[in-house]
C-alpha cells in the first residue's frame, strides 16, 4: 500500500491533486482512496490531504502518519514540520526551484536517506494559467518521482475534471514540470 | 426597559477610535476577509459592557477555535437559528436579574448579535422577527457576504442575481443565482424597531456612527445593521481588494448606505455620479461569465433599485450612472 | 435519623397537573420563562402568564415565536445567571430537540416540564410517550411523575439537582397530557420561602458577563470534543445517588417523597409490571383487584428514568418470575417494539436477571385503557411466568 | 503540547480565558508580507483600520522625516500575525506599503 500526503493552503488546490492521483490509480484498475484532512479550511491557512493507492478495496480511512511520498504545493510549508513522519526511502516531492539534494540537506534530511523530486511548480503555473495554482503541475513532478501512475492517465483525468482552454493549460503544465523535474537522493 | 445605553461614541475622523483591541489577532478567518475589520470596529464602538451572540458561521467558527477564543469581551454561540431568540433571552435576564437587585441596576451590558445572511435572511428569519416585535433591547448586526460561506460558498437568499456560487453554477441551463437579493433591511424595517440601517467597512465613519446610534436606542427597542462584507473566497477576488470592492458597492449604487432612524428614511453616503456596475462586477470571479447583456440587466435592475432608494428619500441623492 | 423537621400540615388545594407544574415554578422564584404554546401544555404558560401579570412571580415571560426559540431563549437565559424554566409538549419538544443537545451539552441547569403526547402525522393531540422517547437520549435527566403532588415536587427536586456544580445538566419532567396534564386533583403547595431555603438559586457559574468575559459555545475539534462529551457522561453517572439524596432532603422538610424507582405491592409478588405516569397510578388502583384473583402482581413505577437506575431495578427484579414492560411509544423495528422494554432488555443480560421478560405497548394515541385492560395485562404479566412472550405485544389495537 | 483530560476541561467546553488565541499564531500564512515605508507614510491610521487580524501596530514611537516632518507615531507589522492579503497596500493613500515575497527560510 502507498501512501501519500499532500501539503498546501487552503485555496491551491492540494485536495483536487490528491483526488487527481486517486482517480488516476483507479482507472488504471489498482484501488485508491483520497480524503483531506477535514475541518474548517481557510483560504491562506496550511491544510493537508491524502492519498492511499493499494491492490486490495480494504483501505483504512485514517489520516496518514508515516507517508511514503510527501507533496508540498507551497514553497512557505518546506518545513520540517510539515515532512515529519516521512518513511526512509520515501520521497519528498516540492515546488521547489532548489536542487534536489540541496532541498533535502537544508530540511536536515540529507545523507541519503530521503529522495526529493524538486520543480518550479509556481513559474510553470504563472506561465501557463496566469495564476499561482500549482495542484496539476506539481502533478508531473509526482509522477516523474513516483511512477505510481502513469503521465497519460493523469493527463485524461484533467481533460475530464477541467474543460476546453483551461484543461490544455493545465496539460502544458503538468507535462511542463514533468520534463523540469529534478530527482536525486539527499 | 431600563437598560440605559447612555451616549455611545461618535466619530469624525479614524483616530476618535480607540486603540484598544477588544477582538484581537489569532483567529481563522480567511487572509483578506473583511469580516475582521468589521468585527474589530463594532467591539471597539460597543465597548467592553458588551455580550456578543454569534450565530453560527464564519466569523463564530473562525473566532472560537477551543481552546483558543479572540473575544475580550463575553460571547455566547448556541445555534444556527436562534440568536434572536439567544440574544432576548440574555437581555431580558439582565433586566429582571438587575430588577431583583442580583446585578446592580446601573451595571452596563449590551446585547450584540452578530450573525451571516445566511443565519440571518434564511434559517434564522423566523428567531430575529419574534426578537425585533418583542422590542428586545438587543443590536442585531449582520455581516452580509452573500452566500453560505461558511460550508463552502453555497447560495443563500442574500446572493445576488447572476452570481456564481456552488449551489447556482454556470452552466448550460443556468447562469448563476437567477433571483434577486432579498431586502432583509426593509423587511426588519417592517417591524417598525426604531434603528435600521446599512453599513460599508469601506466607509469607517458611517460604519461606526451606525454602530454607535444602534446602540444608543436599546433603550427604547432593537436595532439592525446590514453590513457588507466583501469575501476573497466567496466572491473569487484577489485578498488584497476587500475594501476596494466593498466601496465600489455603493458607489455603484448596489449597496446604498442609508438609515431608518424612528421611521425617518435618510441616505448617509449621497453618490452624485454613479459608476457603472460592470466596474463593481469585473473584479469579482463570481461574475467572471456574465455576458454583456447580462451586465446590462444586472445595470437594470440597480437602476431600480436607486429609483427606489431616491423615492424614499424624496430627492435624488444617488445619481444616475456617469458616462 | 434525627428528629424530622416539624412537618407544617398543609391543606391540599384543587390543582391539575399543568396547574401544579406552573406553582412549583413560581414558588421557586424562577427569573426568566420563554415558552412557546401547545396543547396539551397550555394551562402551565397561561397559569404563569397570570402569575406574573399579578406581581405573584417577578418573571421576565418572554412570548417566543416557536418552540426552538423557546428552548434557545430559556438556555441562553440560564447561562446569563437566570433560574429560567419553560415546558412543552409533542411536537414543540421535536422543534426543539437540535437545542436539547446543545443545553445539555453547555450544561446549563434548565428545567423543562412535558405534557407527553403523541407525534405527527397522523396528527393526534392525545397522550402517549412518543415525543419524550425521542428525546431520551439528548443528555438531560428524566423524571416520569404520576401524580399532581409529585409533578409540583418534582419540579422543586430538579432545580436543586441541576443546579448542583457536580450535576449542571438539564432537567425533563414529564407528565401525561390530558390524562394528568387537565386533570385535577389535590395538591399540597409550599409557601416560597420554604422552597427556596430547599433549593436556593445556584445560577451558571461561567455566566455571560462583561466584567468577567467568557467565550460559551466554542467549535470543538476532534482532539477536545470527546473529553466534553464524557464528562456529560460522568455527570449523569452521579444522579442517581443525588437524585436520592434531594429527595431524601425533601421529604425531611416537606414530609413527601417517592425514591427514584418505586415498587408498589411487591412484597411477595412473583411478577412485575413496569409502568410510568398514569398508567402507573390506575394500577396502584387495579392492582388489589389482581391480587384478590391470585394474582400477585407488583407495580415497578419508573420515576427516574435517565439516568436509569439500574442498581434499584436489580434489587427488585431479581427474585421475580415474570417482568412486563407496558410502553406508550413505539420503536419501529427494534428487537422490543417498545423502547423501555428494549432497554431493560439490554439491563437483563447485563445483569443475568433471570424473569421473563414481556414487552406490551399500549395506549398509542390515548387509545382508551379500562381497569379491566389493566387487569389483563396483570393477567398477562402472571402468565409470563411460566410462557415466553417474545414478540412485543401491541395491546389494545383492532386487527 | 500534552492534552488535556476531560478533568481538567471546563464543563461544556466554556473558554475562561478569551483572548489566549494570541496563541494561536497565523503568520506563516503569508506567501507575501508588507513593509511599510516610514518616510513615505502619512499617520492617517487607513492601515490600521482594514487590517481583519490587527497586524498593523499603531506605536507611540515618534519619527522625522528627511524632510524633517515630525511623527509622534509610527506604524508596523506583528510579522506574527500578519497573513499577507495585502488590504492594507491596496488602501494605502500615500503608497508607503510594499508586498514583499516572505523569503523562505
Amino acid at each position: 500500500m502507498l501512501e501519500i500526503r499532500w501539503h498546501g493552503r487552503g485555496g491551491q488546490g492540494a485536495v483536487t491533486a490528491s483526488e487527481i492521483i486517486a482517480s488516476a490509480s483507479i482507472i488504471e484498475g489498482k484501488y485508491a482512496l483520497a480524503f483531506p484532512e477535514f475541518g474548517a479550511e481557510r483560504r491562506g491557512a496550511p491544510v493537508r490531504a491524502y492519498t492511499r493507492i493499494t491492490d486490495s478495496p480494504l483501505i483504512p480511512r485514517t489520516p496518514i502518519e508515516r507517508p511514503d511520498v510527501v507533496v508540498v504545493l507551497d514553497r512557505s510549508l518546506l518545513k520540517p514540520t510539515y515532512i515529519e513522519g516521512l518513511k526512509e526511502g520515501g520521497t519528498l516531492v516540492a515546488n521547489s526551484p532548489l536542487k534536489p539534494a540541496e532541498l533535502l540537506e537544508k530540511l536536515g534530511l540529507g545523507g541519503g536517506k530521503y529522495r526529493a523530486a524538486t520543480v518550479d511548480a509556481s513559474s510553470i503555473a504563472m506561465k501557463w494559467l496566469k495564476a499561482n495554482i500549482v495542484n496539476t503541475a506539481i502533478l508531473g513532478a509526482f509522477v516523474k518521482s513516483t511512477e505510481l501512475v502513469k503521465l497519460d492517465t493523469v493527463l485524461d483525468v484533467i481533460r475530464s475534471r477541467f474543460h476546453g482552454k483551461v484543461a490544455e493549460a493545465n496539460v502544458m503544465a503538468v507535462k511542463e514540470a514533468y520534463e523540469s523535474t529534478q530527482l536525486s537522493w539527499g | 426597559m431600563a437598560q440605559q445605553a447612555g451616549k455611545s461614541l461618535r466619530i469624525k475622523s479614524l483616530f476618535d477610535l480607540p486603540r484598544e483591541e477588544l477582538f484581537i489577532s489569532g483567529h481563522g478567518l480567511c487572509a483578506g476577509c473583511t469580516a475582521g475589520t468589521i468585527m474589530r470596529m463594532l467591539t471597539k464602538v460597543a465597548g467592553k459592557d458588551t455580550i456578543i451572540v454569534n450565530a453560527t458561521g464564519c466569523v463564530e467558527v473562525a473566532t472560537t477555535r477551543y481552546p483558543y477564543s479572540n473575544w475580550l469581551v463575553p460571547w455566547f454561540h448556541s445555534a444556527f437559528e436562534n440568536a434572536g431568540a439567544s440574544a432576548s433571552g440574555i437581555a431580558r435576564t439582565i433586566e429582571v436579574l438587575k430588577r431583583k437587585g442580583v446585578i446592580p441596576k446601573d451595571k452596563q451590558a449590551k446585547v450584540v448579535v452578530v450573525a451571516g445572511d445566511g443565519g440571518t435572511v434564511d434559517i434564522g428569519l423566523q428567531s430575529l422577527s419574534g426578537m425585533l416585535e418583542r422590542r428586545d433591547p438587543v443590536m442585531y448586526v449582520l455581516y452580509d457576504n452573500e452566500a453560505y460561506m461558511n460550508t463552502g460558498i453555497q447560495r443563500s437568499g442574500a446572493t445576488p442575481f447572476h452570481a456564481w456560487t456552488t449551489t447556482t453554477p454556470t452552466g448550460k441551463v443556468w447562469r448563476g443565482e437567477w433571483r434577486t437579493k432579498k431586502d432583509i433591511a426593509m423587511i426588519v424595517a417592517a417591524h417598525r424597531i426604531p434603528y435600521v440601517a446599512t453599513a460599508n467597512p469601506a466607509y469607517p465613519q458611517d460604519m461606526v456612527n451606525k454602530f454607535a446610534r444602534g446602540l444608543e436606542v436599546l433603550d427604547e427597542g432593537p436595532s439592525f445593521i446590514h453590513v457588507l462584507m466583501a469575501c476573497t473566497t466567496g466572491w473569487r477576488f484577489d485578498p488584497a481588494l476587500g475594501i476596494t470592492i466593498s466601496r465600489l458597492a455603493t458607489e455603484t449604487g448596489v449597496f446604498p448606505l442609508y438609515e431608518i432612524d424612528h421611521g425617518n428614511f435618510r441616505v448617509t453616503f449621497p453618490v452624485a455620479k454613479r459608476k457603472p456596475v460592470s466596474e463593481y462586477l469585473k473584479l469579482q470571479g463570481r461574475f467572471a461569465h456574465l455576458t454583456p447583456a447580462e451586465i446590462e440587466e444586472i445595470q437594470k435592475l440597480v437602476n431600480e433599485r436607486v429609483a427606489e432608494i431616491n423615492k424614499l428619500a424624496g430627492k435624488e441623492v444617488i445619481g444616475p450612472v456617469a458616462k | 435519623m434525627e428528629a424530622a423537621q416539624e412537618v407544617k400540615s398543609k391543606r391540599p388545594i384543587p390543582l391539575s397537573t399543568n396547574y401544579a407544574v406552573a406553582h412549583a415554578a413560581k414558588d421557586l422564584d424562577v427569573d426568566v420563562v420563554a415558552a412557546y404554546p401547545i396543547t396539551p401544555q397550555t394551562t402551565v404558560v397561561e397559569k404563569l402568564s397570570e402569575f406574573v401579570a399579578n406581581g405573584e412571580l417577578d418573571a421576565e415571560f418572554i412570548h417566543v415565536e416557536s418552540e426552538h426559540s423557546a428552548l434557545s431563549a430559556t438556555l441562553a437565559a440560564s447561562l446569563t445567571g437566570a433560574r429560567a424554566f419553560t415546558a412543552t409538549a409533542s411536537q414543540g419538544l421535536a422543534l426543539m430537540h437540535e437545542i436539547l443537545h446543545v443545553a445539555s451539552g453547555l450544561r446549563a441547569p434548565i428545567v423543562m416540564s412535558v405534557a407527553m403526547r403523541a407525534l405527527s402525522a397522523p396528527i393526534s393531540i392525545w397522550n402517549d410517550q412518543t415525543d419524550l422517547f425521542n428525546a431520551r437520549d439528548a443528555g438531560w435527566i428524566i423524571y416520569f411523575v404520576h401524580t399532581a403532588q409529585e409533578a409540583y415536587d418534582t419540579v422543586i427536586q430538579a432545580y436543586r439537582l441541576a443546579e448542583d456544580r457536580g450535576v449542571m445538566l438539564p432537567v425533563m419532567v414529564g407528565y401525561d397530557g390530558y390524562v394528568m396534564s387537565h386533570t385535577t386533583e389535590p395538591v399540597v403547595v409550599e409557601d416560597r420561602a420554604s422552597v427556596l431555603k430547599f433549593a436556593p438559586k445556584r445560577p451558571y457559574p461561567y455566566r455571560l458577563d462583561p466584567d468577567k468575559p467568557v467565550t460559551i459555545g466554542p467549535i470543538v475539534p476532534p482532539e477536545y470534543y470527546y473529553e466534553l462529551k464524557y464528562q456529560q457522561v460522568k455527570a449523569m453517572e452521579g444522579v442517581p445517588e443525588k437524585a436520592e439524596d434531594v429527595d431524601r432532603e425533601f421529604q425531611k422538610a416537606f414530609g413527601r417523597g417517592y425514591g427514584i424507582m418505586e415498587c408498589y405491592m411487591c412484597e411477595g409478588a412473583d411478577a412485575l409490571i413496569v409502568a410510568n405516569a398514569s398508567y402507573a397510578a390506575t394500577l396502584k388502583s387495579v392492582l388489589p383487584d389482581a391480587w384478590r384473583e391470585g394474582l400477585k402482581v407488583g407495580l415497578l413505577r419508573l420515576r427516574l428514568y435517565r439516568p436509569f437506575p439500574a442498581k434499584h431495578f436489580v434489587n427488585y427484579t431479581s427474585n421475580v418470575k415474570s417482568v412486563l414492560v407496558i410502553d406508550r411509544a413505539i420503536s419501529y423495528g427494534a428487537p422490543y417494539q417498545g423502547p423501555l422494554a428494549n432497554e431493560i432488555a439490554g439491563l437483563k443480560v447485563r445483569e443475568d436477571l433471570g424473569f421473563n421478560l414481556t414487552s406490551a405497548v399500549a395506549g398509542i394515541g390515548q387509545r382508551a385503557m379500562e381497569p379491566e385492560d389493566f387487569l389483563a395485562l396483570a393477567r398477562l404479566a402472571w402468565e409470563a411466568r411460566t410462557r415466553r412472550y417474545p414478540e412485543t405485544i401491541f395491546y389494545g389495537v383492532r386487527e | 503540547m500534552k492534552l488535556p483530560g476531560w478533568k481538567e476541561m471546563t464543563i461544556g467546553g466554556v473558554i475562561t480565558n478569551p483572548g489566549n488565541s494570541l496563541e494561536y499564531k497565523t503568520g506563516d500564512w503569508k506567501v507575501l508580507m508588507p513593509v511599510i515605508n516610514q518616510e513615505k507614510c502619512i499617520r492617517c491610521r487607513i492601515c490600521w483600520y482594514v487590517c481583519p487580524d490587527s497586524a498593523i501596530l499603531e506605536l507611540d514611537k515618534p519619527y522625522t522625516t528627511k524632510a524633517k516632518r515630525v511623527y509622534k507615531i509610527s506604524y508596523d507589522v506583528n510579522y506574527d500575525f500578519c497573513k499577507g492579503c495585502g488590504m492594507c497596500a491596496q488602501e494605502c493613500p500615500a503608497k508607503a506599503i510594499d508586498m514583499v515575497p516572505v523569503e523562505v527560510s
